[in-house]
């Protein structure tokens, strides 16, 4: 009988070797067709393989051990509950990207540098979430971000295009060097790589203390945890969409189930204050991200800033499970950790969706710009709704998905009364706050969003020309669209699954949903609070259809079209819109001055002048110019002045050399 | 062994450190190599005794070889290649007379102290000899990173390798001691010819920067 | 046959709320009108209004796509679904559990979600002023109420409103400061959400002070209709919220015998009354402020619901 | 049997030699390239037939033992393909007219010398006969690196034989110092310096004199192994030297230089009393580390930029030896060896660029990936590995060096971590312009064969993902060796 991480492994090896046949055939015309249905097909036998596990003997463990990598180690691969729920995401985002890049991969311009490289990405992103031995882990993770790098790179003879992977591999190298220190605690002296070992073995608190903080810097720079998220708005949209969408939607969550794998599995009992770090971290991220997203007028770079808010909000629900965990709520802690899982998955379904929707705008217009969008709606109807969809879902809007899990983690934050810290006690309603002020924020930011680019009138000459796109990529965010509701209105089951992910990592499990009567979740008492997506949806449903009726019974049904009102001024060029600046500029003004130094000249001309006026804005990214630049500039100072040694006369140089030799000597001579 | 024997060995390798400051003290291309040439009869006469008390007649070679070619051929070759140069009167240390004869003085005390810190047990002569090979080797550099001209370059490496002739011949029984003497020879006959093949006058490179840039490919 | 009942009492609930709206709106219109010494339109006004709309054609903006026409239904909805769910005269009703009160405050959002997003559909500036003004109020306002959720919560142990409102009548609530600083931010919250004054004048129709006229401008007839019911429902959705929450006596339990609840629906009642009376002279009282004032006055809500949040850690355990 | 394995051992020794005696002789020079490169397929062959055979009694003047065996299997593997490589090399340049005829006679020549050297330098018992060897290789590189007669050539030639020549100096002080050291104990004689007669008595020597030696002999090996700030000559000779020699000095010098190093750090471990050689090696090795990676970001010239990450991974490799302990023994050889094969299969890419380019400018090459795919792509692969991204050889025995540093001395994990990062940082820099952007600089075929390269490619990327158990069991036991 072979183990299922047999029959996964050799899924991924299948993926490697439409790698390789990629690179032999990519310039050839089928070649966009093979290999993205080819990553279909066993991205969904993968899936298939996983989800089958789960049903049949859910949180049974399968490892293997292989002779590769580490020599006296092995390369060990293992299937439990945690890695199988990632696996679904992985491969279930890898199936529908697969989809979705059947007919976007058609407009691709340089098809043999992505086709290579992306069933690569994919077994890179599974093999992590396999991998069972720090060497194997920190390869298959590094091997994903040189895959992504590739891809960030694959349009490279854009300046920017190549300055993003740039700074994106640099990045992530960083956090790569830090989950290798990580380990090194973890393995210790004697240098016990394989995962079970460290489970097994007990760090002391210091030693504890600094893996946090290393798996902090390791997963939290790949995830965009700020300030190490630098990398991530510039990188995302760098790549083509739909890669895009697998670096934001799924990789982010890879970097998360690193995080989780090592803080919740490996390190065994956490202390208090961990949950604290956390906690703060996730929020400021969460608000700070999103913060950035409502600034931004390029498309995708808004979905990459939502996504660190989307980081944010998930990491603030780990540290609170931490906090739970480290002060033996189980049951609380349970609650905390799913709503974090469900949030991983419910944004790997809206992200990759919106970024296929910024996908096949960016195809149908050549934009990404939301300041030449605009009217979409008319030209774009499939894509704009699916976008719609996405976009209620990402603004944690009921009865969608995004909104089950934000309130999940809600009810996680109402626990916190119990805990006996009184650090904690104060900071988990102040992070729910900002979670909430996030949540609000999103809300605006998607408003902007699809307002922008698909409502109104269009802004420039490209929209009149665009059409709908191919079918392959309106079915793939068509099936997003239909998770995002299913998932919303059906939370229940979503829980239920995610119990074998939970159970073995926290020791306890939410309550089963699905006895619960009409489909709702309760996650403690329904005299506590209980949610049910489902009636809310048919109530809606109802009621719409209930007030619609009557209006059609009773109302009249005359309609006439006509200019819309301007001040008198009929028919006022699309100019006069509200731009997504404009849209912002409220809340720039709110928030604005601490999240961006952002200051604000306006030239106004005396009344009656006829030259136009002008609002001149300048805002920083106060983490870059922080953390980032002054690293830069000692790098340069540095190498500026150790490079004089590159031009010495042959005399100094020997002066070197006579001087290193007498010193040592001397050390010599004082040596006891 | 008697006690002269030490001493004269004593004696000899005592005057070897003595040339080499000597050799510091020079400023003028020509007394330098004057002063070399003496450095060199003064290793052959060592190398000679040594051979003589260890009766290990190959080192008479060593000894032959630093009297003819190290006392004679080379110093005669170099004042041929400062006239052809024409810098034969130029002064050229880097740093002043005056600290160099400190570094010199501290360099020969930590040669010292080094050395006696080796156990007693050790033959004593052997000990002594290393003590000054040792200060030899170290006031050898200290002339090629004192001096700006290739030729005292030259000669400063010179005497940096009596230094070694010196201890290799002062272990007892050391083999390969004289193809060792004749490899550094020839080393050394190479880097005179090199001083000479590429009509390198001031110093082994320029230092004015725009020559650097050519030279060294970098910087734009 | 309990079951039937139940389902009754809150059929009977979502259709008080859908026909006293207008009640409620014509009643302030009047107190204000009183206090302004002058006549003012009768009660029923707002009934003849929403006929009237009605009966008239709609206009519709050329730009307008799909989502402009379907929004009304969707506003009036889920505006609807949430004003149905907080106890009015009785509470744990038969479903008050399919939603608490974060999913009410969620609905709210939604509903302004898709207004905002019809504002931008036809795509002239105003439509923009009002989304983008919407929004800013919107992401100071959710946040406040979201911790004045916090805050109740944390004191009732749930987010269930009829509980809430349970342990709100029950004695042992007592007098705690961080309750109180809830009431007042909640009341600002209720004054922002339903655009009055002195954050937004539902009576103005001045481009450049409006802010929820703005969104509707291109908005006529049947549609218009839906969206003026809608927000009734969203005045008589907060006011029964503070009046469940803060003054929860008489609040009767859904299963009770029909004499409860008529006397819950009579103090029910009461409570509009006063409360809309309160409404009225506190807007006649103060002046509308500048829309870039509005974030303070929020800014205050948000800070004073998060100090509730915290003291309530001093006011319980200490 | 004793015989037939002493002929392999010889025969690593003869056959360059004699080959550099054919070569000095034959008149046309594509014979030469041909007879070079059986040359140095034979004596790979003769190499690897030390496995088989039983290996000779340790002999006054020769030794074989699983350590020098690592080295040799290298040594004669890297010279074979950088034979064939320089093959098609040399011919290009000498269309181009760089190079002359009589050039390359010489070139051949000293190309076998140099083999013979460093195969006598490895195999050799005597560290007398070990120095003459490493000098004998150092000035037949010498001779090469001058071979182009440019000014600049000349230049770097000149350098590198100065201080070479100083490092020779101390190398051999220290040498003799030793053998003083030795001389009481063992007696007069060639006795004293034969290293197996050294290691078993080294307990005995004078721990002071041994102190003093080991310093002598690390700067004077240390000069050729190309430690900061023993530095100067690298990057010049790498730079205007012929790209074959480039790939052997990066390749295969510093690990002779290396090599010798090891042996009297291993003479020095086995006297308790002398100065432990480990921390003195970390500290250099780390300062090289950190240094060259500084270094790194300024480098106009792409050969001299590759000379210094040599440099760099020198460092690593010195600090790892220097740490000592299984794990980064193991993972010192390991680096070591992936160093050589990754470090000259760039050099070899390198060379086809500056080729097809005509330039050796960072600034003037672009997009690689672009006019000439498979030396692009290959380029990418080399320097991502060098970089020590996985699943490329290098990236284990960072991985090793690393954890097992941190977990024993967190705070020297700390730069060595600082060190690796600045110089990632400045390769992917300089990769990225060259491997990508708008192509730039001339797009003429290639005609020199890829393959040494890939196959060097080949093999560190199977050592990344699968190192086969013999090799690993072998390793070890030399990691067990060095202590």
């Amino acid at each position: 009988m072979i183990s299922t991480v047999a029959v996964l492994l050799w899924g991924l090896a299948a993926l490697l070797a439409t790698a390789v046949l990629a690179g032999a055939v990519s310039r050839r015309a089928f070649a966009t067709r093979l290999v993205y249905g080819t990553a279909l097909v066993i991205s969904a036998a993968l899936l298939v393989t996983v989800a089958s596990h789960l049903a049949s003997n859910s949180g049974e463990v399968s490892a293997i051990t292989l002779p590769l990598g580490l020599p006296w180690t092995g390369a060990r691969f293992r299937l439990d509950g945690l890695s199988a729920f990632f696996l679904i995401v992985v491969n279930l985002g890898g199936t529908i990207t697969s989809l979705y890049g059947l007919g976007y991969g058609q407009h691709e311009s340089a098809p043999h540098r992505v086709l290579p490289f992306y069933p690569a990405f994919l077994a890179g992103m599974n093999l992590v979430v396999l991998a069972n031995d720090a060497f194997a882990f920190l390869l298959s993770w590094e091997f994903m971000s040189l895959a992504s790098w590739a891809l960030v790179m694959s349009h490279h003879r854009d300046e920017a295009n190549r300055r993003a992977a740039y700074i994106y591999l640099v990045m992530a190298s960083f956090g790569t060097l830090a989950l290798l220190l990580a380990f090194g605690l973890l393995a210790g002296p004697a240098g016990t790589y394989a995962f079970d070992a460290m489970r097994t073995a007990q760090p002391g608190p210091l030693a504890a203390g600094a893996v946090l903080a290393l798996m902090l810097l390791g997963a939290g720079s790949k995830a965009g945890l700020v300030p190490l998220h630098a990398w991530l708005p510039l990188a995302h949209p760098a790549a083509p969409s739909h890669v895009s969408a697998l670096m934001s939607g799924i990789m982010t969550k890879v970097a998360i189930y690193g995080f989780i794998r090592v803080v919740f599995d490996l390190l065994g009992a956490p202390a208090w204050w961990s949950g604290v770090v956390v906690l703060l971290l996730g929020g400021i991220t969460a608000v700070l991200g999103i913060l950035h997203a409502l600034m931004e007028k390029d498309l995708k770079r808004l979905l990459a800033y939502s996504t660190i808010e989307n980081i944010g909000v998930i990491f603030a629900s780990l540290g609170l499970a931490l906090a739970f965990k480290a002060n033996a709520m189980p049951s609380a802690a349970a609650l905390a950790f799913t709503a974090a899982l469900f949030h991983v998955l419910n944004h790997s379904f809206f992200k990759s969706l919106l970024f296929f929707g910024a996908g096949t705008v960016l195809t149908a217009t050549g934009e990404r710009d939301m300041e030449k969008l605009g009217g979409l709606i008319h030209r774009m109807p499939v894509t704009s709704f699916v976008f719609l969809v996405g976009c209620v879902s990402i603004s944690a809007l009921p009865p969608f998905n995004g909104f089950a899990s934000e309130w999940l983690a809600f009810q996680a934050i109402l626990q916190s009364p119990e805990l006996p810290q009184w650090g904690l006690k104060v900071i988990v309603p102040a992070v729910g706050g900002m979670l909430a002020l996030s949540a609000a924020l999103a809300a605006a930011c998607f408003v902007k969003a699809f307002g922008i680019t698909f409502l109104g009138r269009a802004r420039s000459a490209v929209v009149e020309r665009t059409h709908e796109v191919d079918r392959w990529s309106l079915a793939a965010m068509a099936v997003l669209a239909v998770f995002c509701l299913l998932a919303g209105i059906l939370p229940g089951l979503v829980i239920d699954g995610l119990s074998s992910a939970t159970l073995p990592l926290i020791g306890d499990r939410m309550p089963v949903q699905a006895a619960q009567p009409w489909l709702s979740i309760v996650p403690i008492a329904e005299s506590r609070s209980s949610y049910n997506g489902l009636l809310v949806f048919v109530f809606i449903t109802i009621s719409a259809s209930l007030a619609a009726f009557f209006i059609h019974r009773f109302a009249s049904h005359a309609l006439r079209r006509g200019i819309a009102w301007g001040c008198g001024f009929d028919q006022a060029a699309p100019a006069a819109q509200y731009t997504a600046a404009s849209f912002a500029q409220p809340i720039r003004r709110v928030f604005g001055g601490f999240a961006f130094r952002a200051r604000e000249a306006v030239d106004m001309p005396a009344p009656g002048a006829l030259e136009p006026a002008h609002i001149k804005v300048d805002m920083h990214d106060v983490a870059w110019e922080t953390f980032y630049q002054p690293i830069a500039g000692a790098i340069d100072f540095a190498t500026e002045r150790l490079n004089y040694l590159q031009f010495l006369t042959i005399r100094r140089y020997l002066t070197l050399v006579f001087l290193y030799l007498v010193i040592l000597l001397l050390v010599l001579a004082l040596w006891p | 062994m008697n006690g002269l024997t030490f001493d004269i060995a004593h004696l000899l390798a005592g005057s070897l450190v003595l040339v080499s400051f000597m050799m510091l003290y020079q400023d003028r291309l020509f007394a330098l190599i004057n002063v070399f040439a003496l450095h060199a009869m003064v290793l052959a006469l060592s190398v000679a005794w040594q051979a003589y008390i260890q009766d290990a007649h190959h080192l008479y070679i060593t000894a032959a070889i630093a009297l003819v070619f190290k006392a004679i051929v080379i110093p005669v070759g170099l004042h041929r290649i400062i006239q052809r140069l024409g810098i034969h009167r130029d002064i050229e240390t880097a740093v002043g007379i005056g600290p160099t004869m400190l570094a010199g003085i501290g360099l020969v005390t930590l040669s010292m102290v080094l050395m006696l810190r080796v156990t007693p047990e050790a033959d004593p002569l052997a000990r002594e000899d290393l003590a000054f090979a040792l200060s030899i080797i170290l006031l050898g550099l200290l002339v090629m990173v004192t001096r700006r001209n290739a030729v005292s370059q030259v000669v400063g490496f010179m005497s940096l390798e009596n230094g070694l002739v010196l201890a290799a011949t002062g272990a007892k029984g050391m083999p390969l001691v004289v193809e060792i003497s004749v490899a550094f020879s020839i080393l050394i006959a190479f880097i005179v010819i090199g001083v000479f093949l590429f009509r390198i006058r001031e110093r082994f490179d320029s230092v004015d920067v725009g020559a650097l840039d050519d030279y060294r490919g970098e910087r734009q | 046959m309990a079951v039937i009942f139940q389902l009754a009492v809150q059929g009977a609930q979502m259709l008080l709320v859908l026909l006293l709206a207008p009640l409620l709106i014509g009643f302030v219109r009047k107190v204000k009108a009183r206090l302004l010494r002058r006549q003012g339109p009768s009660l029923i006004q707002p009934y003849r209004d929403l006929i009237r709309l009605m009966r008239k054609e709609v206009v519709l903006a050329e730009n307008a796509s799909w989502l402009f026409r379907v929004t009304p239904y969707l506003i009036f909805a889920a505006t609807w679904v949430a004003a149905a769910l907080v106890p009015t005269f009785a509470a744990g009703l038969q479903f008050s559990w399919t939603a608490d009160l974060i999913v009410i405050v969620a609905l709210l959002g939604s509903a302004r979600f898709f207004q905002a997003l019809a504002g931008m559909d036809v795509g002239t500036s105003f439509g923009g002023i009002g989304a983008s003004r919407e929004v800013m109020i919107a992401s100071l306002a959710e946040p406040a109420m979201l911790l004045i959720v916090f805050s109740l919560a944390l004191v009732a142990g749930a987010t269930q409103l009829s509980t809430v409102a349970a342990f709100m009548g029950s004695p042992e609530v007592g007098l705690r400061v961080s309750l109180g600083m809830s009431a007042i931010a909640l009341v600002m919250v209720a004054i922002a959400e339903n655009a009055r004054i002195p954050v937004d004048n539902p009576a103005t129709h001045l481009e450049l002070t409006m802010v929820h006229e703005a969104m509707i401008l291109e908005y006529s007839g049947r549609h218009l209709a839906m969206i003026e019911l809608a927000t009734f429902l969203k005045l008589v959705l907060y006011v029964s919220l503070i009046s469940c929450v803060f003054l929860p006596w008489g609040l009767a339990h859904a299963g009770a015998g029909p004499k409860a609840l008529a006397l819950g629906a009579v103090a029910y009642l009461v409570k509009l009354a006063v409360l809309a009376i309160l409404l009225a002279v506190f807007e006649t009282a103060v002046a509308k402020m500048r829309v870039f004032r509005v974030p303070d006055f929020l800014g205050a809500a948000l800070m004073l619901a998060l100090l509730g949040t915290l003291l309530l850690f001093v006011s319980r355990s200490l | 049997m004793t015989s037939s394995t002493f002929d392999a051992v010889a025969a690593i020794l003869f056959i360059p030699a004699g080959a550099a005696a054919i070569l000095a002789a034959l008149p046309n020079y594509k014979m030469t390239a041909v007879v070079n490169v059986v040359a140095s397929l034979l004596t790979l062959l003769a190499a690897l037939s030390l496995f088989i055979t039983e290996r000779p009694a340790p002999g006054q003047y020769l030794l074989v033992d699983d350590l020098n065996i690592v080295f040799i299997v290298l040594n004669t593997f890297v010279g074979f393909t950088t034979s064939v490589f320089s093959a098609s090399y040399i011919a290009h340049e000498l269309e181009t007219g760089r190079l002359t005829a009589p050039n390359l006679r010489f070139y051949h020549a000293m190309y076998q010398i140099m083999m013979f050297g460093m195969n006598l330098a490895f195999v050799s018992n005597n560290i007398g006969l070990m120095w003459v060897a490493v000098e004998l290789a150092t000035l037949t590189t010498v001779l090469m690196v001058g071979i182009y007669r440019t000014h600049e050539a000349l230049e770097a030639a000149w350098k590198y034989f100065i201080l070479g020549s100083v490092g020779i100096a101390l190398a051999l002080f220290g040498t003799i110092l030793v053998y003083m050291a030795a001389q009481p104990v063992v007696g007069a004689g060639t006795n004293a310096m034969v290293w197996s007669v050294l290691i078993d008595k080294a307990a005995h020597f004078d721990p002071a004199l041994l102190s003093v030696a080991f310093i002598f002999l690390l700067l004077g090996y240390g000069t050729k192994v190309g430690l900061a700030p023993l530095h100067a000559w690298l990057p010049d000779a790498h730079a205007e030297g012929p790209t074959p020699i480039s790939a052997v000095l990066s390749g295969l010098l510093l690990n002779v230089a290396l090599y010798a190093v090891l042996r009297f750090k291993l003479l020095l471990a086995a006297s308790p009393e002398a100065i432990g050689p480990g921390p003195l090696m970390a500290t250099m090795g780390l300062t090289s580390l950190i240094f060259a990676a500084f270094m790194l970001y300024r480098r106009r010239d792409i050969k001299r930029l590759f000379a210094y990450s040599s440099i760099e991974h020198m460092g690593i490799i010195v600090f790892a030896f220097g740490m000592g302990g299984p794990l980064a023994n193991f993972a010192g050889l390991l680096h070591m060896v992936m160093h050589s094969l990754t470090k000259s299969a760039i050099f070899f890419a390198v060379g086809h660029v500056a080729q097809v380019k005509g330039t050796q400018k960072i600034s003037e090459i672009r997009g690689l990936t672009e006019s000439h795919p498979g030396l692009g792509w290959a380029l990418v692969i080399g320097v991502v590995a060098i970089a020590g991204l996985p699943p490329l050889g290098i990236f284990m025995s960072e991985f090793l060096v690393v954890s097992s540093t941190f977990a024993r001395f967190p705070l020297l994990a700390i730069p060595l971590v600082f060190g690796l990062l600045i110089a990632f940082g400045a390769l992917l820099l300089r990769l990225t312009g060259l491997a990508f952007g708008e192509p730039r600089g001339g797009t003429a075929p290639v005609e020199a064969s890829y393959v040494p390269m890939y196959s060097h490619l080949a093999l560190v990327f199977a050592a990344g993902v699968y190192l086969p158990a013999p090799l690993v069991a072998w390793f070890q036991h030399v990691a067990g060796i060095l202590g």
